[in-house]
């Protein structure tokens, strides 16, 4: 990262109207008013209103779930045969949302594109909080969730049983918290720079302490460097795979059982796919007012939304690919129970809406961004993300609701109504995810100061001339 | 640097080198004799020599041309991603790209011997009307879908995408080497990279139903949804060993490309490769446990063609030559920055999809009829030698057909923007 | 303890008078709901128990409010026969048969009594197995047809003088076992009415190698066991009625081991403190 | 710039980490140990009873067969509570004036049972059935302990599934004549002459076959308990 | 105690530097110039710094792979023994050594053992955490975070000599050189 190769980025190699960074920064610039966002002593009172706000929202997940507990799994409107239902369409659309910050920050440091470095932070604390978010709806759905540790992690208990390793259930627990620790780690590593950037720069001394715990003494060795930079490499070589994995897992916990709808070989990419665009319309959902009301304009640049949106739609179209091959292999595999299944959804059943909201949200409206002004509008930009993330979640609703409402058993059909506890909950994580990002952005630098010195033309080591 | 762009622009300098008329000669001659080869071990079969069924013969042809022919449109489509993206791993590699996509107008013509094996022998068994008779699954999709004119149409179409979409890119390739209006450059560029957007929409369409026709209906009754998917990334894969081969070739054997291929190059091709295999390697996975798990009769059929009677043994060659072997190799960054090792590696990359799509197209419904002893053993060493024959015959025609087409233009993109960065010396002192 | 079951009940009956009076159900619950978030966290641990280990049904022996008793168990009506149980056998059931039954017995056991081979206590010597077809319960003694006069019994009944089924090696082992666990508290291994309870005070019953319990019909003794005598208690719910008629099989074999002469023994049994059918039995052995 | 920290905390710092680790594998380990410990089991605590009924003296003293009282042991899943009439059956006559057995002679008289205190319960999802494990030769003392020997009856067992899983793993370990099923002291043959496992092990196996106990897959299969 | 006495009073010299040409051609002629005991500091990574220094073991890609193939092996056969000879059950008729079903949380484990493996070696490593370090009563280090970068030459190097150091040390062109003590 040190050294800046231009011909390695797409933008070094021709002329683009959008760099990375505004140019006229310095390093003390960039240092000074990245960290002062943290350090200032006045909060804003927008702040104070964002987060108000979010916080009202996450005591309403709080009352859910407390009620949810004490009452039991009834109060959710999920019941046989749609057993799964808004706890899991919740779960797979946060654990989406998660995977754009990991593929900013470990795919594009992988593939050497310099613009992640400015978004990179956030997104990756999108991640961890949307993960925090998607892990409760599995945890309560066990119904006690005091015992989920007991059932779902295998460790030598007084029952002398072990979890059943051949369940998609089983890897979702395990790709869940592999995912949720390395993001952490892989979070505060990128951090710890920073952290003593922040350390050196605050006036209090319980800052000063605090920061520094948090900083480990750390002073910027060369020979520091060196190791910090190989394993922050290695990290993102392990991280790309594993954020691949993670949405695959999520994919095979329907597709390796043989529901209609569900049992289908391209799941994972397809998934994978559909998390990324999700997860990029909520980089853009949050960045777009985040960089105006902060602003970030000189490091979060047009350039980076029209890349996110260039990732949307490539994405987006993997996405429509997933549904066009659905459909033409429940019509090709002959199969009346696929065929049945593919019918009921598109017209046949009572949730066609779902499934043409949903085609219009992530195929038909994301088409605007093939054109160029689209791309660099903020507010068209801004709607698209909104639309998208809406979609994405739709597109979960289909899957898990359409394929279940109508089983194998005629006798047994019924419609899923949602509860006002599910909206509830729903709603509530939607809170907690913001009122995290209003505390991170409040107390952490939400871009990477180090990073950000890397990529200033100054950064650059001049050949000595023999 | 001013110097190093002049150096860079002097068209002669990268002008193929004599090697590449000798590739062009051998590989004729290795492709007439493999495709000789090929009939000879066809009429035996249809003079009923050897016990077995003539579909072998085409099953075997089969393997070559999709095998080449996947080297042609996996170029044109990591051309285009490179159109999409820029990078200098891209501009390096551009023309082996554009010259294996101007390899398709062949491809279509060699197209026929398919076209006659479906109509006279049992290569596509929905070809066989007791077939669609006897089987609900083919019945229901061979109005519509599955039946010889439709087959052949979408043959057509799909050649028709690609070469109308290579044709483009060709053309405004060399317009850009020839121009020296920067603006006009920029235009060309800006062209390529509008055509590509769509043009890898309809790579993705085109390719998946072409791996559904060629490849999925030699079992009718099977469906896998990611099967274009698996196919289209097989494709890429096999297309960017090709060319770290030839790259590396031409590193190996001409001091002046040496220069132009830099390790790091070399390292980001390696790691690309890297990644195609993994990509492969989870495609596939995915595929296996689905099906493993969901143990339908309609689905796990086609694995248990494929994982019994010794076909076990191939798979677990696939899996270990195919993604264990290099994986591993492919992690040390050191090796990815040499050709003499990289050029092996892509090799053994190149032959383990040949065994990968043995692995696919020859177990489908083994027809040995009535054979017993030594005569039965005979015939099947020979009808599985013809697997292995039939890469060699196509390709040798592929290849000749694609050094002549490389000889026709510099070897790099001399119009590209990125080439002077591409080129430049980043590790060196000069 | 908290009880589930009634705040539940409680609590689905408060809500449905409150939706009955006119208001909406969501609006009706409210105050439940509030109550319950706001007592959310206090109650979480008792939530811990709300758990499938005690579920709210009667297992065997659990307590009820419901009965005077304070038992959730119920004895059965009087005179309840359940279906199959109709107990018409009356020899086996009760030990009684009427005067017409008495007497054609005892011609037929007379008649089989020269087949039948000698019951000694020891009989793990003679194995008869099915071979037995019809044992009289008074052979050893030889007084067929005599009456004692059986105790206190209404006139047209009288006490069984016969077994109601064949006994076997089978029945014998499983009468020495259950004259083990039931009887020798009191009556002693061997029957001379010096058990250890006996030995703590309770009254000594009379010894079964008395001439009289000797003559005493088989249907005495299960009159005894199932009704009780004197300061014996009866062993009805303790002992089903087949095993009342094993044990009495053993106590008769008893009362045949007291009786032979050691030349009748096998020489190489004489030395086994034990009779039995080779099998020793656990409450024997306590030290 | 001065220093924030201290020169000790450098040290304090990197065991921090360790340390962090330490305890949080000893706290994993504690909370192992709480959740098998008596304190949350409940075995080896003795019971209090209505009547101070002492197994002891009437098993281990008099010699009672635990049939006496437990008639259903053999013939149904409940080994079976004796009703008061048990008791009275000898306490009719002998102490019967004892004020310690007053509430047994007022539940005679009035006809309510006597509350005793449960010592073993299992949970409501488990079945288990007393008759099959009797007649398949596993004693009272392999999971009640020496009953003969308590006083005052406690759980000897945890009654974790742990516990059971043991034995329906591998039953040879446990398993004796069936008529030494009700002998408090029984060892298996040759047990004093050899290794107690081994002989253990080569008569339980022996009486595994002969007793036809159901294949291990079946033994630990879910609907074996659970029901 | 003892230790502490044997200590030379002072820690080092440090040089300050404006931007990162300087520091990495001082680092490299410090380096030249015999100097071992030095290290050299900067607000972001400079590879070229790094490897003015000097070779010294970087070891990550060696210890996230030993993490790597310890979570390969480890969580393949917690798997395998679990399902297949500690607690073999039958659900859904799957085989006991249902491999195919272990490959997803064999990665994970791997992934996880690997990142673990490195975090903690490349704190083992670099010795942190250190929240007290000499250095930091440079007095300009503040800066080091923010846009100075610094050279150190610890007292303890061989060629050491109070004068003459600091007398090299200002011939690289700093724009100051300071004691850093203990």
């Amino acid at each position: 990262m040190a050294s800046i190769d231009p011909s390695q980025d797409d933008v070094g190699i021709h002329v683009t109207p959008y760099p990375v960074i505004e140019p006229g920064h310095t390093f003390g610039s960039v240092t000074d008013k990245i960290s002062s966002l943290t350090l200032k002593r006045r909060t804003p009172l927008g702040w104070f209103i964002g987060f108000g706000i979010s916080f009202a929202f996450a005591n309403i997940l709080l009352f859910a779930i407390a009620y949810l507990v004490l009452t039991g799994i009834g109060v959710w409107g999920n019941n046989i045969p749609v057993g799964w239902a808004f706890d899991i369409i919740n779960f797979v659309w946060w654990i989406g949302i998660g995977h754009a910050g990991t593929l900013i920050s470990a795919i594009l440091l992988l593939l050497r594109q310099s613009w992640r470095t400015s978004i990179n932070r956030f997104a990756e604390a999108m991640t961890l909080f949307a993960v925090s978010c998607a892990a409760i709806f599995p945890l309560f759905h066990t119904g006690r969730p005091w015992l989920a540790i007991y059932w779902l992690f295998p460790y030598p208990n007084t029952m002398n049983i072990w979890p059943n390793f051949r369940s998609p259930l089983m890897w979702d627990v395990f790709a869940v918290s592999t995912y949720a620790t390395v993001s952490a780690l892989f979070w505060y590593v990128g951090l710890i720079p920073d952290f003593a950037t922040l350390r050196d720069r605050a006036q209090s001394k319980p800052f000063k302490i605090a920061y520094g715990i948090l900083s480990m003494g750390w002073r910027g060795s060369a020979r520091h460097w060196a190791r910090y930079e190989k394993l922050y490499l290695l990290l993102a070589a392990l991280a790309t795979p594993l954020v691949l994995s993670v949405h695959t897992i999520v994919s095979f916990d329907f597709a390796v059982g043989i529901i209609p709808g569900w049992h289908a070989t391209i799941f994972p990419p397809y998934f994978v796919a559909g998390a990324i665009y999700a997860g990029f319309a909520m980089v853009l959902t949050l960045t777009i007012p985040l960089r105006k009301f902060y602003g970030l304009e000189d490091f979060i640049t047009m350039r980076h939304l029209r890349n996110s949106a260039k990732v949307m739609l490539a994405t987006g179209l993997i996405v429509a690919y997933g549904y066009m091959m659905e459909a033409f292999t429940a019509w090709y595999s002959a199969s009346e129970y696929e065929g049945f299944m593919m019918k009921n959804r598109i017209y046949g059943g009572p949730y066609w809406w779902a499934y043409w909201l949903l085609i219009s949200c992530n195929v038909l409206i994301p088409q605007v961004l093939w054109m160029k002004r689209a791309r660099h509008s903020t507010v068209v930009l801004w709607i698209i993300s909104l639309v998208v993330g809406v979609g994405m979640w739709l597109e979960r609703f289909v899957i898990i609701v359409t394929s279940l409402h109508r089983d194998f058993l005629p006798s047994s059909w019924a419609m899923y109504r949602p509860t006002i506890i599910d909206f509830a909950t729903l709603f509530g994580t939607i809170g907690m995810f913001v009122m995290l990002l209003f505390l991170f952005i409040r107390f952490l630098p939400v871009i990477s100061i180090f990073e950000m010195r890397t990529i200033l033309p100054q950064a650059e080591v001049k050949e000595e001339e023999a | 640097m001013a110097a190093h762009a002049a150096h860079v622009t002097d068209a002669r300098s990268y002008t193929p080198p004599a090697a590449l008329d000798r590739l062009a000669g051998t590989s004729l001659l290795v492709g007439l004799a493999g495709l000789i080869l090929l009939v000879i071990g066809g009429a035996l079969s249809a003079l009923h020599v050897l016990p077995f069924d003539l579909s072998h013969a085409f099953r075997a042809y089969l393997l070559g041309y999709v095998f080449w022919t996947g080297i042609s449109v996996g170029s044109m489509a990591i051309m285009m991603l490179h159109h999409l993206s820029g990078g200098g791993w891209g501009v390096v590699l551009r023309r082996i790209f554009e010259a294996a996509t101007r390899v398709l107008p062949l491809m279509f013509v060699l197209f026929i011997p398919i076209a006659l094996g479906m109509y006279f022998s049992k290569l596509y068994p929905w070809t066989m009307p007791q077939v669609v008779a006897e089987s609900h699954a083919v019945a229901h999709k061979h109005a519509l879908y599955l039946n010889a004119p439709l087959f052949l149409l979408r043959w057509v179409f799909y050649f028709a995408v690609w070469i109308g979409l290579t044709v483009l890119l060709n053309k405004w390739s060399l317009e850009q080497d020839t121009t020296t209006d920067p603006r006009l450059r920029r235009l060309l560029k800006d062209r390529m990279q509008n055509v590509s957007g769509p043009g890898i929409v309809l790579f993705g369409l085109t390719v998946t139903f072409a791996a559904i026709d060629w490849l999925m209906t030699l079992e009718p009754e099977w469906f896998s949804t990611i099967w274009g998917l698996l196919i289209m990334v097989g494709w890429g894969l096999t297309a960017l060993a090709f060319a770290i081969c030839i790259e590396s070739y031409f590193v190996l054997n001409n001091a002046r490309l040496g220069e132009v291929y830099q390790p790091r190059h070399l390292h980001d091709h390696g790691k690309l490769l890297l990644a195609f295999v993994m990509i492969w390697a989870y495609f596939s996975l995915s595929q296996f446990l689905i099906i493993w798990s969901g143990n339908l009769p309609e689905e796990i059929t086609w694995y248990l063609h494929r994982l019994r009677s010794g076909w076990q043994y191939v798979a677990l060659f696939v899996v270990l030559f195919h993604f264990a072997l290099p994986f591993v190799i492919l992690l040390s960054a050191n090796l990815k920055k040499r050709a003499g090792q990289l050029i092996l590696v892509a090799l053994l990359v190149l032959g383990a999809r040949i065994i990968d799509l043995f692995w696919l197209i020859a177990p489908t419904h083994i027809v040995f009829p009535g054979a017993q002893g030594a005569t039965a053993g005979a015939a099947r060493v020979i009808a599985y030698a013809l697997y292995f024959i039939a890469p060699f015959g196509v390709g040798g025609v592929w290849l000749w057909y694609f050094a002549r087409q490389l000889k026709t233009r510099p070897l790099l993109p001399l119009g590209d923007e990125g080439l002077e960065n591409a080129l430049e010396q980043i590790h060196g002192h000069h | 303890m908290w009880n589930i079951e009634k705040s539940r009940r409680q609590k689905a009956v408060g809500r449905k008078q409150k939706a009955e009076s006119g208001r909406p159900l969501w609006l009706a619950r409210r105050p439940v709901v509030i109550c319950l978030l706001l007592t959310a966290f206090c109650l979480l641990p008792s939530a811990c128990r709300q758990d499938m280990q005690d579920q709210p049904r009667y297992n065997a022996y659990r307590a009820s409010t419901t009965f005077s008793d304070g038992a959730s168990a119920r004895p059965l009506v009087e005179g309840t026969i359940p279906r199959g149980w109709l107990r018409e056998d009356e020899l086996y059931y009760t030990g009684k048969m009427s005067g017409a039954q008495a007497r054609a017995q005892a011609g037929a056991t007379s008649t089989a009594q020269a087949t039948t081979p000698n019951m000694q206590g020891n009989t793990s010597s003679q194995p008869s197995g099915g071979s037995v077809t019809n044992v009289s319960g008074n052979n050893a003694g030889g007084n067929l047809g005599t009456q004692q006069g059986g105790p206190g019994n209404a006139a047209a009944q009288q006490d069984a003088t016969m077994f109601p089924f064949p006994i076997t090696q089978d029945v014998l082992t499983r009468g020495q076992q259950r004259y083990n666990i039931y009887c020798s508290m009191c009556h002693g291994m061997t029957g001379y009415g010096d058990g250890m309870i006996v030995r703590r005070g309770f009254r000594r019953p009379p010894s079964y190698h008395d001439e009289r319990l000797r003559a005493a019909p088989v249907g005495h003794f299960f009159d005894v066991i199932t009704n009780g005598w004197g300061a014996m208690p009866d062993y009805a719910a303790q002992i089903p009625v087949q095993d009342r008629w094993a044990i009495i099989a053993y106590v008769r074999a008893l009362q045949l081991s007291q009786q032979v002469n050691k030349s009748e023994v096998p020489p190489e049994k004489l030395n086994q403190p034990q009779g039995g059918g080779g099998q020793t039995e656990g409450g024997g052995e306590r030290h | 710039m001065p220093q924030i920290f201290h020169r000790s905390t450098n040290t304090l710092a990197k065991l921090s980490i360790f340390g962090g680790l330490f305890i949080l594998a000893f706290a994993a380990w504690c909370l192992a140990e709480i959740n098998r410990s008596s304190w949350n089991t409940g075995a080896f605590v003795e019971r209090e009873q209505p009547v101070q009924f002492s197994h002891k003296h009437h098993v281990g003293d008099d010699g009672i067969d635990c049939r006496y009282c437990h008639t259903s042991v053999e013939t149904s899943a409940w080994a079976g509570m004796p009703p008061t009439k048990t008791c009275m059956n000898c306490h009719a006559q002998i102490w019967n004036d004892s004020p310690y057995l007053e509430i047994v002679r007022t539940s005679w008289r009035t006809n309510k049972p006597i509350e005793w205190t449960r010592v073993h319960d299992l949970p409501d999802y488990v079945y288990f059935n007393h008759s099959i494990h009797v007649n398949k030769g596993v004693g009272c003392s392999t999971c009640h302990g020496r009953v003969d020997q308590m006083p005052i009856v406690y759980q000897y067992a945890s009654l974790q599934m742990e516990w059971c899983l043991q034995c329906h793993r591998d039953p040879a370990r446990y398993l004796r004549p069936r008529d030494q099923v009700f002998n408090m002291a029984w060892q298996a043959e040759n047990a004093a002459a050899e290794n107690k496992t081994e002989a253990q092990l080569a008569q339980g196996r022996q009486l595994f076959n002969a007793y036809h106990v159901r294949h291990k897959a079946i033994l630990q299969s879910c609907s074996t308990c659970h029901r | 105690m003892k230790q502490r006495k044997e200590r030379p009073p002072f820690y080092g010299l440090m040089a300050e530097f404006d931007n990162p040409t300087d520091v990495v051609a001082a680092t490299r002629r410090t380096y030249e110039a015999g100097y071992r005991r030095i290290d050299a500091f900067s607000p972001y990574p400079i590879e070229e710094l790094s490897e003015a220094l000097g070779a010294f073991g970087v070891k990550m890609p060696r210890i996230v792979l030993a993490g790597g193939i310890f979570g390969l092996v480890g969580g393949f056969m917690m798997q395998w023994y679990l399902s297949v000879i500690n607690y073999p059950l039958n659900i859904g008729g799957k085989p006991l050594n249902s491999w195919p079903a272990f490959i997803p949380i064999t990665f994970e484990v791997t992934v996880l053992c690997a990142a673990l493996a490195g975090i903690l070696g490349m704190l083992a490593l670099n010795g942190l955490p250190e929240p007290y370090h000499p250095v930091f009563n440079t007095p300009n280090f503040a800066l080091a975070s923010r846009d100075r970068f610094f050279l150190l030459v610890e007292a303890r190097d061989a060629k050491f000599d109070h004068a003459q150091t600091a007398e090299f040390l200002r011939s690289l062109g700093p724009r100051e050189v300071t004691d850093v003590e203990y």
